[in-house]
């Protein structure tokens, strides 16, 4: 049985464990160690961790975009994609063939090289965030002290991205697009992190994982402890923030079809195209499993206690991607429902309601854990 | 009263004729008198200025305009016959807001010119068009090519040079 | 702002997410209705005015359709020793106005409506393509 | 510090000017500060061609004005037609014609709910809107074989009567928009976002409304309660019980909130015609040139002479299209091609109403108060 400690730090301990189990851990530690070259073992099981974190990534993204068809078909009682592969799942493949066999435009006007490095400089911090999260119970990739804060720097990175495309695309729908992009994310960065610390103040620690953890175990043996129930104003707060952090509508001020044509992808075309919309996706993915990490719990389920401890590692993860596919398809299901709101309506929302909102909530948390209603 | 007759009492010297075009009054004005008419007409109620039409006629121009009140439901038809030469009217841009973009249309299409309109200029073909489709002389045989040029500007020439780009 | 303090509750919202669910979940004569065309065809009526049709028997090439065609899409051609028309589909406004003024009902419009084509000249239907031979029911 | 202004080129190709239409706007920041229309990439030269048709070979044109709602387009040629030639139309044609105008209105609306939606960035209500006028299309279909552009409306009557089975059809339609109409009203009506983007968005006196020539549901948003259906009954209108739908807050939502409340009038117009439908005879009389579909053939030689010639004259002729008030002047030298026609079109005259009403919004607001205006851009540069 688990007794509810977390079996290993990092992913890298578990995939020594498992060398180790199996029995060729030593033979091939021996090896580099006669050659005196031991840290490359540990370059080698890094780099394992890093290509199965892109497979993962990129696949979640590609399902996620088959998802999204499907939802929206759904609620618009349509089939959605149906043709490639079964119930049209390949079909992000022939969208990544597509992209990549379109011609790749600069325009003339445009500034090259920042207009080239823009995608990357998106695409990159999307990837970022998937190191601190933790996927399972062992399963995340470094379990930095200051996970927390790592999450929101890193995501707080991509407004210079989109500023960057949006002006050097030279397109004036471009460079409206990423304004409003820049001044939505700031206005929201506030609300997350002020929420966010809400939580911190409960675990003391920054550390994802101390957060999952402190949300182990149960009351009253059925209502588990998720920050969700301590937390249901922030939790508000928090959802909405991060939805805007996403860019989807109600708040998807950086592309606004309608106005802006695409925003601050405006010109781009082909690969580049498809890196902001891979990184729209990951985007998605990881807000959404900061969100279930932060409230709902990450990996951890009451059932898993009951579970012999071997089989916890793989548990905690479906049950951290079953929460995080609720969450993601909540904010497919809102965004097909609700027209986007305007831009000055959006930043009076963050601005004169969900900043003293998250403030207050912060307070009345401190009032409480001093008094220690909670303890 | 119909309100034709109404104007004719009290312009006799602007109206030309009173007769009736299917169903609806219709008073002949001479084209000095229009803006005064027209402005009289608007007191009288006639709130909706409908359509403004301009008819070649091969010796003469006709432009004709419909009103319709909505106070007094009545219908009023307004027309003003000039001559092929030049045909130029008042405007009536500033009593009927839509009168601008109706009268820029006649112009446009027909070539009556509106004296008085802020903004005479062709509203449905590009600048620069050579001709009024609607006249009767309008030689259909000649193409026109348009681009648009550097500046947003509409190009228009009769050989179909400018749709080489460089 | 006021939209939001008067409305914080977000009723209308939450009843919309209701709505949709309930057609993602076919709640109540809510089906999926998409018709996946090449594999599946919608289905015309009998009046659908499509290609057109010409009963070979029946038409005595007198030209009072290609008069009045609007877009002088129709051609009276020679076929066979006889006269028939031609349609000229790429300019068809398929108006069925041909049909309505033959004076032997021998013009007639079928349900075909998959006409498209890799050139202008296989658009121009010849007396060859568009005549059919009408049983006579005795 | 200083500031300049942005000249933006909103169009002639962008998502959400409804076809080609370019906005020249010139923006302080996010502000609009002057709004210019350019038109005239979709001008066709309709009535130039009208001049070289005869009068039957016009009815099809007419469907490409406003390819939304075609029938309206029809049956305001024809009327005017009718009333230059003075042609008696049978009872049961006038009764499938409102049938016609009525079910286009309703699909009219639907396309237009749709893409205000779609506009605000709602992608669902444009596919729901869509479903139900397919099955209208349907319907349509059913009666003269074509979805879009039915030439089916001609001088003296319809072009065949209606076919088996269309009345339990058209019942079974009514009965469902019932419900679908609730639904949309559930979907868009009360959500508070979709209210906050039209609510005081696009406002507008109703004496400006009439002066710049608005017409139609548009001007009815605008607390004018008028309807040419109410002031000038044409065809059988005055048979059947109807209100014509107003609001009287003069904004976005009030337009959009006309469209709604017209759903729920055309449908129980469709039920009172349903149930006075009279019998008899429907087609248009042979001598005015269409022969009926239907019947034996004939001798060819008493088809001749069947070109039909008005009288000479000249008339303006106007019916409430579901976008606002459709007028077609015909002047008539008497041979048998008209000698000018000249197109009132609602979109053309309502759209004229959009720079007054968005100076001093943002480009969000103006998507919102152009949706709602409702213009469609064959109608507009025809």
């Amino acid at each position: 049985m688990w007794t509810g400690d977390i079996m290993f730090a990092n992913a890298y301990e578990l995939i020594v464990f498992i060398l180790n189990f199996i029995g060729i851990y030593e033979p091939i530690n021996n090896i580099f160690k006669t050659l005196g070259i031991e840290y490359v073992l540990r370059i080698i099981i890094v780099f394992i961790e890093i290509a199965v974190l892109l497979v993962f990534a990129l696949l979640t993204i590609m399902f996620l975009t088959w998802m999204e068809r499907k939802v929206v078909a759904m609620v618009q009682a349509r089939y959605g994609p149906m043709v490639t592969g079964p119930r049209g799942l390949l079909q992000p493949v022939m969208d990544g063939i597509k992209l990549i066999g379109k011609e790749d435009i600069i325009p003339a006007k445009a500034d090259r090289w920042v207009f080239t490095l823009a995608p990357f400089l998106v695409f990159i911090p999307a990837l970022l965030i998937f190191i601190p999260l933790p996927f399972g119970e062992s399963l995340i990739i470094s379990d930095l002290k200051v996970g927390l804060l790592y999450l929101i720097a890193i995501s707080a990175l991509s407004p210079i991205a989109i500023l960057l495309a949006g002006w050097s695309s030279n397109n004036k729908y471009s460079l409206m697009g990423a304004m409003r992009a820049v001044a939505q994310d700031i206005s929201y960065t506030i609300p997350l992190a002020l929420s966010a610390i809400a939580i911190v103040l409960f675990t003391g620690s920054l550390s994802t994982v101390d957060i999952v953890t402190a949300q182990n175990g149960t009351w009253f043996g059925f209502i588990p402890k998720w920050f969700i129930f301590l937390q249901p104003l922030g939790f508000i707060l928090f959802l909405i923030a991060s939805i805007a952090e996403m860019g989807r509508i109600p708040f998807d001020f950086q592309e606004s079809e309608q106005e802006l044509v695409a925003g601050f992808f405006t010109e781009y075309s082909g690969i580049k195209f498809a890196m902001f919309f891979l990184a729209e996706y990951a985007h998605l993915f990881s807000v959404s499993a900061i969100v279930v990490t932060l409230f709902l719990g990450g990996w951890s389920f009451p059932i898993l206690p009951y579970l012999p401890a071997v089989l916890v590692p793989l548990v905690s993860f479906v049950v951290f991607l079953v929460k995080t596919y609720a969450v993601i398809f909540f904010a497919m299901w809102l965004r097909h429902t609700v027209p986007r709101v305007r831009i000055d309506q959006l930043l009076n929302l963050g601005w004169k309601i969900m900043i003293p909102l998250a403030l207050l909530n912060l307070l009345v948390t401190g009032f409480l854990l001093t008094v220690g209603v909670f303890k | 009263m119909n309100p034709a007759e109404e104007i004719k009492q009290l312009f006799p010297d602007s109206v030309v004729s009173v007769g009736q075009q299917i169903k609806k009054p219709l008073a002949i004005i001479k084209k000095e008198g229009l803006l005064e008419v027209a402005q009289k007409v608007k007191e009288m109620g006639f709130d909706n200025l409908s359509v403004i039409t301009g008819i070649d006629y091969g010796d003469r121009f006709e432009v004709v305009y419909n009103f319709f009140s909505y106070v007094k439901k009545q219908n009023l038809v307004l027309k003003v016959v000039l001559g092929h030469e030049n045909p130029e009217v008042a405007s009536l841009a500033s009593i009927w807001k839509v009168a601008d973009w109706l009268e820029r249309e006649t112009y446009d299409l027909v070539g009556i010119k509106f004296r008085g309109h802020p903004n005479l200029k062709r509203i449905l073909l590009p600048e620069g068009w050579m001709g009024h489709p609607l006249r009767k002389d309008y030689d259909m045989n000649v193409d026109q090519f348009v681009t648009i040029g550097e500046d947003g500007e509409d190009i228009v020439s009769t050989d179909g040079s400018n749709l080489l780009r460089r | 702002m006021t939209w939001i303090s008067k409305n914080w509750t977000m009723v209308g919202i939450i009843k919309g997410l209701i709505l949709t669910m309930k057609h993602i979940l076919r709640i109540g004569n809510r089906p999926t209705v998409t018709v996946q065309y090449p594999y599946q065809k919608m289905k015309v009526s009998p009046r659908y005015r499509g290609l057109h049709a010409v009963d070979e028997n029946a038409c005595i090439g007198c030209g009072i359709c290609e008069v009045n065609c609007p877009n002088a899409t129709i051609q009276i051609v020679k076929y066979k020793a006889k006269w028939y028309p031609q349609v000229n589909i790429g300019m068809c406004l398929f108006c069925g106005l041909c049909v309505d003024v033959c004076p032997m009902n021998a013009m007639k419009m079928t349900g075909n409506y998959e006409l498209a084509d890799y050139t202008r000249e296989s658009l121009v239907y010849g007396p060859d393509r568009l005549l059919f031979n009408k049983e006579v029911k005795q | 510090m200083k500031t300049d202004e942005l000249l933006i080129n909103m169009g002639p190709v962008h998502p959400s000017t409804h076809g080609v239409l370019r906005f020249k706007l010139t923006m302080d920041g996010e502000i609009i500060r002057n709004c210019e229309i350019v038109m005239g990439y979709l001008h066709r030269g309709t009535e130039k061609l009208g001049e070289m048709k005869t009068y039957m070979q016009f009815v099809p044109y007419t469907d490409r004005l406003d390819y939304i709602s075609a029938f309206p387009n029809n049956y305001a040629y024809v009327k005017a037609v009718e009333e230059l030639a003075g042609i008696e139309v049978p009872l049961r044609a006038e009764y499938i014609r409102v049938l016609t105008l009525e079910l286009n209105r309703i699909v009219n609306h639907l396309v237009m709910i749709g893409s205000l939606l779609l506009d605000l960035g709602a992608s669902t209500m444009i596919m729901y809107g869509f479903r139900e006028r397919e099955n209208a299309l349907a319907l349509f279909d059913m009666l003269c074989g074509a979805r879009m552009t039915f030439n089916y409306i001609k001088p003296g009557g319809v072009r065949e009567d209606m076919p088996e089975g269309f009345i339990p059809k058209l019942n079974e339609f009514i009965n469902d928009m019932d419900m679908r109409i609730d639904d949309y009203e559930q979907l868009v009506s009360g959500n508070e976002i979709f209210m906050g983007r039209m609510k005081n968005i696009g406002v507008m006196s109703a004496q400006d409304a009439i002066n710049y020539g608005m017409t139609g549901p548009s001007l009815r948003g605008h607390g004018v309660n008028y309807d040419i259906r109410k002031m000038e009954p044409y065809s059988v209108y005055p048979d059947l019980d109807f209100k014509a739908c107003m609001r009287r807050e003069c904004d976005s939502f009030a337009r959009y909130m006309v469209r709604i409340d017209e759903m729920r009038e055309s449908l129980h117009i469709l039920k009172q015609v349903v149930d006075q439908m009279p019998q008899g005879k429907a087609e248009t009389h042979a001598k005015y040139g269409i022969a009926p579909m239907t019947g034996a053939p004939t001798a060819v030689s008493t088809y001749f002479p069947r070109i039909f010639t008005p009288p000479p004259g000249e008339v303006y002729s106007r019916i409430e299209a579901p976008k606002g008030e459709l007028g077609f002047y015909i002047v008539s030298d008497g041979t048998i091609k008209p000698y000018r026609i000249k197109i009132r079109s609602p979109s053309f005259c309502n759209l004229t109403a959009i720079p007054k009403m968005v100076e001093g919004l943002m480009i969000p607001d103006l998507i919102a108060a152009f949706g709602t205006i409702d213009v469609v851009l064959g109608d507009v540069d025809r």
